[in-house]
């Protein structure tokens, strides 16, 4: 038993990112509104952020910038000291693809109400059968 | 064996295509227009016919076009066996474009341009196929002439036409997808060649079961050669116009068919290995069955380009059922058959094309008393009877003969009684026709008692034909040697 | 400056996009006049690319910023990626040139910005094509997404609706890729993809390396559009304008089995990907679903282009089949299928649009005597239509060729079956086009003679056209050449 | 479409479960992500580049190209909306609602009626108008340039704290989009024109890559920024770190104006009239 919370307690930033992972393709779905399932895509796009910058943590390290003086450049640096930098720096990236396509996700869906008036989406159905 | 590399088969090849072009730019001016279908047909014949001198000294003619595939060229070989079904095609085709003018004319049909630019694309497909060298050249120029002749069968471009060209293309294009293209892979997987041998390629390659499938897979793929159940194409391709229906239905299109079957009977699988597992008797008992089959649904039909579609599908088995004798006589014979049926079904064909130009008549019920109205194209059209049923002094006798001492020699007389009961069958569907319209009584007949031909351009052809059949009798040489020749290649070491 | 190709194929795009989008603010018709030449440096930057990598027979490595691979990001230009470089680039340029005038008359006053995000889907393309660096591949493939909904979603009508599913499905499946690579980052703590390629094999025991895999396909076949994760793929392309659809249908399913190529085979290495994780079996039989339901879907459409679009379906699932057949013959047809399948779809694609130059035809019952107005699309569109049917010498027969060899090799016959089926199946489809193009309006045929107005496409459009249709043949003619010093370069040795 | 929902939801979740249990454990020091290649970073990086913060450094220079790229995403997403949603049309909307300043009196005038000239005494205002903004405005317009100041100092201090252009580019935008927020769309787009801002969105995309267009041409690999060392003047180390500023305040040109286009598009629905 006690092996097992140990266990979930180690690994709870995967448990973590999965749940939120899981409630956003819930969402993206099932999710009748545009708008939510936009929402849905962005709970999923955050929830792998997560799980990046999680896997970049290190025990008893700061943050990656290095402490130093001016005209103290024989400062030794470990690399124990400081988190991994690179999940940051991918996750910058991901995290503006991810605005950008929240930017066009949202164009889209205002087009879509300006052609039908609603965002729930079995309405639209109805009106795009209708014709 | 000498093997000569020459680009001359390429060119057969072709010239019928090149000259499709100036075809479609002149295709205003139809004088024109028709002189360059001669050129072509002409040169195609002469560069056929030049060939044929080191054929007949036993010398293979060779040319390789490209490397399409690792190890698989499209490749042309000239053999005696192809030679022979060049030789029919090239010179058949010299006569149908002269008849085919005279036709076309006569009726005014539409879309002139088009028709003989896919009539000269499916001449070069023919050659092509004649001229291969391996399976994968043989499959292409297949397919070719599947397509290349469909806007000819669909040339009337009204809902008949469309009901015959799907059927059309569902049969043959169907098959030869569904089951000739898995068959040559698997072929090629087995055996790492598709080039024809004398000895054929399988041998020892596969397991019987699997011999025995691909067997079934070429013969059934091969639709073009009517085999029942794959046949009923052929009727339904009857709406095309007549000179249509005579070269490519009675002549290339379905010969082609045989003739790839024959290929891969004897280049593929490969005499010795048909013996061996006794497959040759299975696919004499298919062609038999076809041959007595459609000669008896022949009997039934009342149009007349019909009856001779039935009839086309008969003797087509017989060309199958002589090779598969497996005898050296009877392979001979199914050789000279291809040419022999040629000249005797073409005739019958333009004849039945003759009388629709010139009556508008279709049904055989209709042609009573019509020999007083037609003299020349009725005697030409008993002529072609005879010749395909197989009596003297025509061509037909010889290739019926030689197929029938071929089962005699090998033991297999039941194939000698099918022979005969659909001889007997032939004469019952041909010769009353040939009888009412000459013989029938003052008060039966139809017609006036005036002679009326068809244009000059319809009728001339039909007599050269005719003659050509007589001729044959009298001078199988030429086919003969060249069939002889190439069976003698194949059965070197039975 | 030959060195430097790897990064002119795609900083000259880039730049190009630069510049349509100021000058195009000022003057309409300048769009063209800047992406021409453009995409014809990058068109020849590709093939010099593809000859230096033939001749040298070795990978162009090519460091941006100077850094070395693990720490830098590094373009790994080899065969496949080569081919498949001159493949986009020279569909693009046929493209670009052939949708002129069509370009003008969907967009009227966003020429620029369309032309813009034109270039820059090419350029992402060219990237993932390009790029050895995984997550690299993940931005790449943003980008090409991205301004591949703004294109597709620049129609009126259902479009808006079609693009959005788009979006959504499409941000699905690159997340899962994305999340795959994080998987591979866990345990291997690299990105360049040779880099990960030389760790894994030491990570067979791992259930981490599994995982990733089936994510990282996941995302994969949901952005190729296979079989049930399909359902964006006919209705972005039935509704997107036909200058984008006619883009995207030959480019991106075809550049999305490019990437599942280059992960299986190049990321997992054959090892893992065909011995250790073994997905193939199922895997092909996924591929032989799609091949199946994308051609018996695509019976029963009556919208030309809904009907083309689940032929690609039908064609994705050929390539994924013949990649996890795991032979050599499979995956040299699976790449060959690639090249010739993206000129076979630009053909057809080009062709409808072609046909649509004067009319609208949508519904196949519009095609009706469209062979005697269009006589030279028409002989196009069944050069195209026998290619995809798969009838020698067009290329479409070779691809099929190696693909059926591939799979009598595996002994999966079922797979063998389908692709004959849908050979069929495609028959019967493009038939029935040619048979109301050619038969109907119906008319009395004796002597009856037709008099109908010859209305053949623009000259622009029609030139391009012809080309492409010519190199359906001229590829076929020529799969010898390109198997034996290209693909079978481009598949590792260890697969037999 | 719930339950199937929920199933499939369910089916992935426990899958992606199963694939975890041989992940390391969180924040493990010995884990290969943070063995293999971020030692390097962290160890060298300061040394290749003179940059501090390492994820600037590996941001902009290690993994420089993937940030064009960045770049280019926002830019293609700004253009993507334009290029949507924007509607040119000349036609006047139906009703026009004018201010008169001094007096707080609003104007309601109909298509074709006689728009008042003088500019000093009425503002257009909204149709969709909230009465009374004089603290929300008076406070932006307090707030702005600090708020724009601070995106100044966010990018150029990136080199030695968290930031860099793409934070420092969002703020900026953020302080613009205040301003339309506060004022009006129309307000907002007096100062910054829709064709200057897709001037801008193109320059700042062009200065990332023109600098690695510049390397290439000096003679090094595309956006090896060492190579402009001779056109800084100073050492390759020092050029790196140049090289980085310059591409940030690239980025942070580009993200601002692109933050402003989507705002001026999405919130206008297009006709970039009135907003919101």
């Amino acid at each position: 038993m006690n092996e097992i919370a140990s266990f979930i307690i180690a690994k709870y930033n995967y448990w973590i990112y999965i749940v939120l992972m899981m409630i956003g393709l819930y969402a993206m779905i099932v999710k009748n509104n545009l708008v939510k399932k936009i929402i849905g895509m962005n709970i999923f796009q955050t929830a792998i952020i997560l799980f990046y910058v999680s896997i970049g943590t290190k025990r008893g390290a700061t943050i990656p910038i290095i402490y130093h003086g001016h005209g103290d450049g024989s400062h030794a640096v470990h690399a124990t000291d400081y988190i991994n930098p690179l999940p940051h720096v991918l996750m910058l990236t991901a995290i503006v693809v991810s605005v950008a396509t929240l930017g066009v996700a949202l164009a889209i869906a205002l087009k879509v109400y300006r052609r039908y008036n609603t965002l729930e989406e079995d309405e639209i159905f109805t009106q795009i059968r209708r014709k | 064996m000498e093997m000569i590399e020459s680009i001359k088969p390429l060119l057969a090849v072709l010239i019928s295509v090149v000259v499709v072009v100036p075809l479609i730019i002149i295709s205003r001016r139809p004088n024109t227009r028709e002189a360059w279908t001669f050129v072509a047909a002409v040169g195609k014949f002469i560069l056929v016919a030049s060939m044929l001198p080191v054929i007949l000294d036993g010398s293979e003619i060779t040319c390789t076009v490209a490397s399409v595939l690792p190890g698989l060229d499209i490749a042309f070989r000239v053999d005696a066996f192809g030679m022979l079904f060049a030789l029919v095609s090239s010179s058949l085709w010299i006569v149908t474009s002269v008849y085919s003018i005279g036709y076309m004319r006569g009726l005014d049909e539409h879309s002139q341009a088009r028709y003989f630019s896919f009539f000269a694309l499916s001449l070069s497909a023919t050659i092509g196929v004649a001229f291969s060298a391996n399976l994968l050249t043989l499959y292409l120029f297949y397919e070719m002439l599947s397509f290349a002749t469909y806007p000819l069968v669909t040339h009337h471009q009204d809902i008949e036409a469309r009901r015959s060209g799907r059927k059309y293309l569902l049969y043959i294009v169907g098959s030869s997808i569904a089951l000739v293209l898995p068959a040559m892979i698997i072929t090629w997987q087995l055996t790492g060649t598709l080039t024809f041998s004398p000895a054929g390629i399988l041998g020892g390659q596969a397991s019987p079961a699997v011999v025995t499938m691909l067997l079934f897979f070429f013969l059934y793929g091969f639709a073009k050669a009517g085999l029942m159940p794959f046949h009923s194409w052929l009727p339904a391709a009857m709406v095309a116009p007549t000179p249509v229906s005579a070269l490519l239905h009675a002549v290339a299109v379905v010969k082609v068919g045989v003739f790839c079957i024959l290929r891969v009977l004897t280049g593929v699988f490969g005499i010795k290995l048909l013996a061996d597992l006794n497959l040759g008797t299975v696919v004499a008992v298919l062609a038999s069955i076809t041959i007595i089959t459609s000669s008896l649904i022949a009997m039934s039909q009342d149009g007349l380009k019909r009856r001779l579609a039935f009839s086309t599908i008969s003797q087509l088995s017989y060309i199958i059922l002589g090779a598969a004798i497996l005898s050296p006589k009877s392979m001979t014979g199914g050789m000279v058959h291809i040419a022999m049926h040629a000249f005797g079904k073409i005739t019958l064909f333009f004849c039945a094309g003759a009388i629709f130009v010139a009556t508008g008549k279709k049904y055989i019920s209709e042609m009573a008393g019509i020999g007083k109205q037609m003299p020349i194209t009725m005697t030409a059209f008993f002529i072609g009877a005879l010749s395909v049923i197989g009596l003297p002094p025509c061509g037909g006798i010889i290739s019926k003969w030689n197929i029938a001492v071929g089962t005699l020699e090998t033991h297999q007389a039941g194939f000698l009684v099918v022979l005969l009961v659909s001889s007997i069958l032939n004469a019952a569907y041909f010769l009353p026709i040939v009888y009412k319209a000459f013989f029938c009584g003052p008060e039966e007949t139809l017609f006036p008692d005036k002679i009326k031909e068809a244009p000059l351009w319809c009728v001339v052809p039909l007599v050269v034909t005719a003659v050509l059949s007589i001729l044959m009798f009298i001078f199988p040489q030429p086919f003969l040697t060249l069939a002889k020749l190439s069976v003698g290649t194949l059965f070197i070491n039975p | 400056m030959t060195q430097h190709l790897p990064a002119i194929i795609i900083v000259v795009p880039l730049l190009s996009a630069l510049l349509v989008a100021v000058f195009g603010w000022i003057k309409k018709t300048i769009c063209f006049v800047i992406a021409l030449p453009a995409m014809g440096i990058v068109f020849l930057s590709s093939i010099v690319l593809f000859y230096k990598v033939i001749t040298e027979n070795q990978p162009i490595i090519y460091f941006l910023g100077g850094w070395s691979p693990p720490v830098g990001i590094a373009y790994n230009i080899d065969h496949l990626s080569s081919l498949v470089l001159v493949l986009i680039s020279g569909v693009t340029l046929a493209h670009l040139i052939a949708t002129r005038q069509t370009v003008i008359e969907e967009f009227t006053n966003k020429v620029s910005a369309f032309y813009t995000l034109y270039i820059l889907f090419v350029t992402g393309l060219m990237g993932i094509v390009a790029t050895g660096d995984a997550f690299n591949l993940y931005v790449l493939l943003e980008i090409a997404s991205i301004t591949g909904y703004a294109m597709i979603g620049m129609n009126s009508g259902r479009a808006y609706l079609a693009c959005f599913n788009y979006i959504i499905i499409g941000t699905i499946g690159a997340c899962l890729y994305l999340l795959g690579v994080g998987y591979i980052y866990l345990v291997t703590g690299s990105l360049n993809m040779l880099d990960i390629a030389s760790i894994l094999p030491g990570l067979v025991d791992s259930k981490v390396v599994p995982a990733a895999f089936i994510i990282c396909m996941v995302g994969l076949m949901v952005k190729m559009g296979l079989f049930p994760l399909h359902g964006w793929l006919p209705n972005a392309y039935t509704y997107a304008p036909s200058s984008v659809s006619t883009l995207m249908a030959p480019l991106t399913t075809k550049v999305m089995i490019y990437v599942m190529v280059r992960v299986a085979l190049y990321v997992f290495t054959p090892v893992l990907s065909f011995s250790v994780i073994k997905p193939g079996n199922g895997f092909t039989w996924i591929a032989v679903a799609a091949i199946i339901m994308g051609s018996l879907m695509a019976l029963s459409q009556q919208n030309i282009k809904k009907m083309l679009s689940y032929i690609v379906i039908a064609e994705v699932g050929y390539m994924v089949g013949g990649l996890w057949l795991g032979n050599r013959m499979g995956i040299t047809g699976a790449i060959l299928h690639i090249v010739n399948d993206a000129v076979m779809t630009l053909c057809i694609f080009l062709a409808v649009v072609s046909f649509s130059s004067y009319k609208k035809r949508d519904k196949l019952s519009d095609f009706q005597g469209a062979f005697k107005e269009m006589p030279v699309t028409a002989a196009v569109f069944c050069v195209a239509a026998i290619s995809i049917i798969g009838v020698p010498p067009t290329c479409g027969f070779f691809s099929k060729w190696y693909l059926i060899s591939g799979g009598l090799a595996a002994g999966h016959y079922a797979f063998v079956a389908a692709l004959l089926f849908s050979s069929l199946i495609n028959m019967v489809l493009f038939f029935r086009i040619i048979e109301i193009a050619y038969f109907e309006p119906f008319s009395d045929h004796h002597g009856k003679k037709h008099h109908v107005k010859i209305a053949e496409a623009s000259p622009g459009l029609l030139i391009p056209l012809i080309i492409v249709a010519c190199m359906l043949i001229i590829l076929g003619l020529y799969t010898d050449e390109l198997v034996t010093h290209v693909i079978s370069h481009a598949i590792p040795a260890e697969i037999v | 479409m719930k339950k199937l929902g929920l199933i499939i939801v369910l089916i992935c979740g426990s899958l992606m479960l199963y694939g975890t249990i041989d992940f390391p454990d969180w924040a493990d020091p010995s884990s290969p992500a943070s063995t293999h290649l971020s030692p390097y970073f962290i160890e060298t990086a300061m040394h290749d580049t003179a940059v501090p913060n390492i994820v600037t450094a590996v941001l902009a220079d290690y993994r420089g190209y993937d940030t064009m790229f960045e770049t280019t995403v926002i830019f293609a997403a700004g253009l993507a909306c334009f290029f949507l949603l924007r509607r040119f049309q000349r036609r006047a909307p139906d009703v026009n609602l004018f201010r008169h300043m001094p007096t707080g009196i609003t104007l309601r005038i109909k298509k074709g009626g006689k728009v008042p000239v003088d500019s000093s005494e009425f503002e257009r205002i909204d149709s969709i108008w909230v009465p009374y903004d004089l603290i929300i405005k008076t406070t932006c317009r307090l707030l702005i340039p600090f708020i724009l100041l601070f995106a100044l100092y966010v990018i150029a201090h990136g080199h030695h704290s968290p930031g860099g252009g793409f934070q420092g580019g969002v703020i900026l935008g953020a302080g613009i989009i205040l301003y339309a927020i506060s004022h009006n769309l129309r307000a907002a787009k007096a100062r910054i024109k829709e064709r200057f801002d897709a001037y801008m969105c193109s320059a700042g995309v062009f200065i990332y890559v023109g600098t690695g267009v510049l390397c290439l041409l000096m003679g090094a690999n595309f956006l090896d920024y060492s190579a402009l060392a001779p056109l800084l003047g100073t050492d390759p180390i020092m050029a790196r770190s140049h090289g980085i500023l310059i591409v940030e305040i690239g980025v942070g040109i580009a993200v601002m104006a692109v933050m402003i286009c989507l705002y001026y598009n999405l919130s206008s629905a297009g006709r970039q009239d009135e907003g919101l």
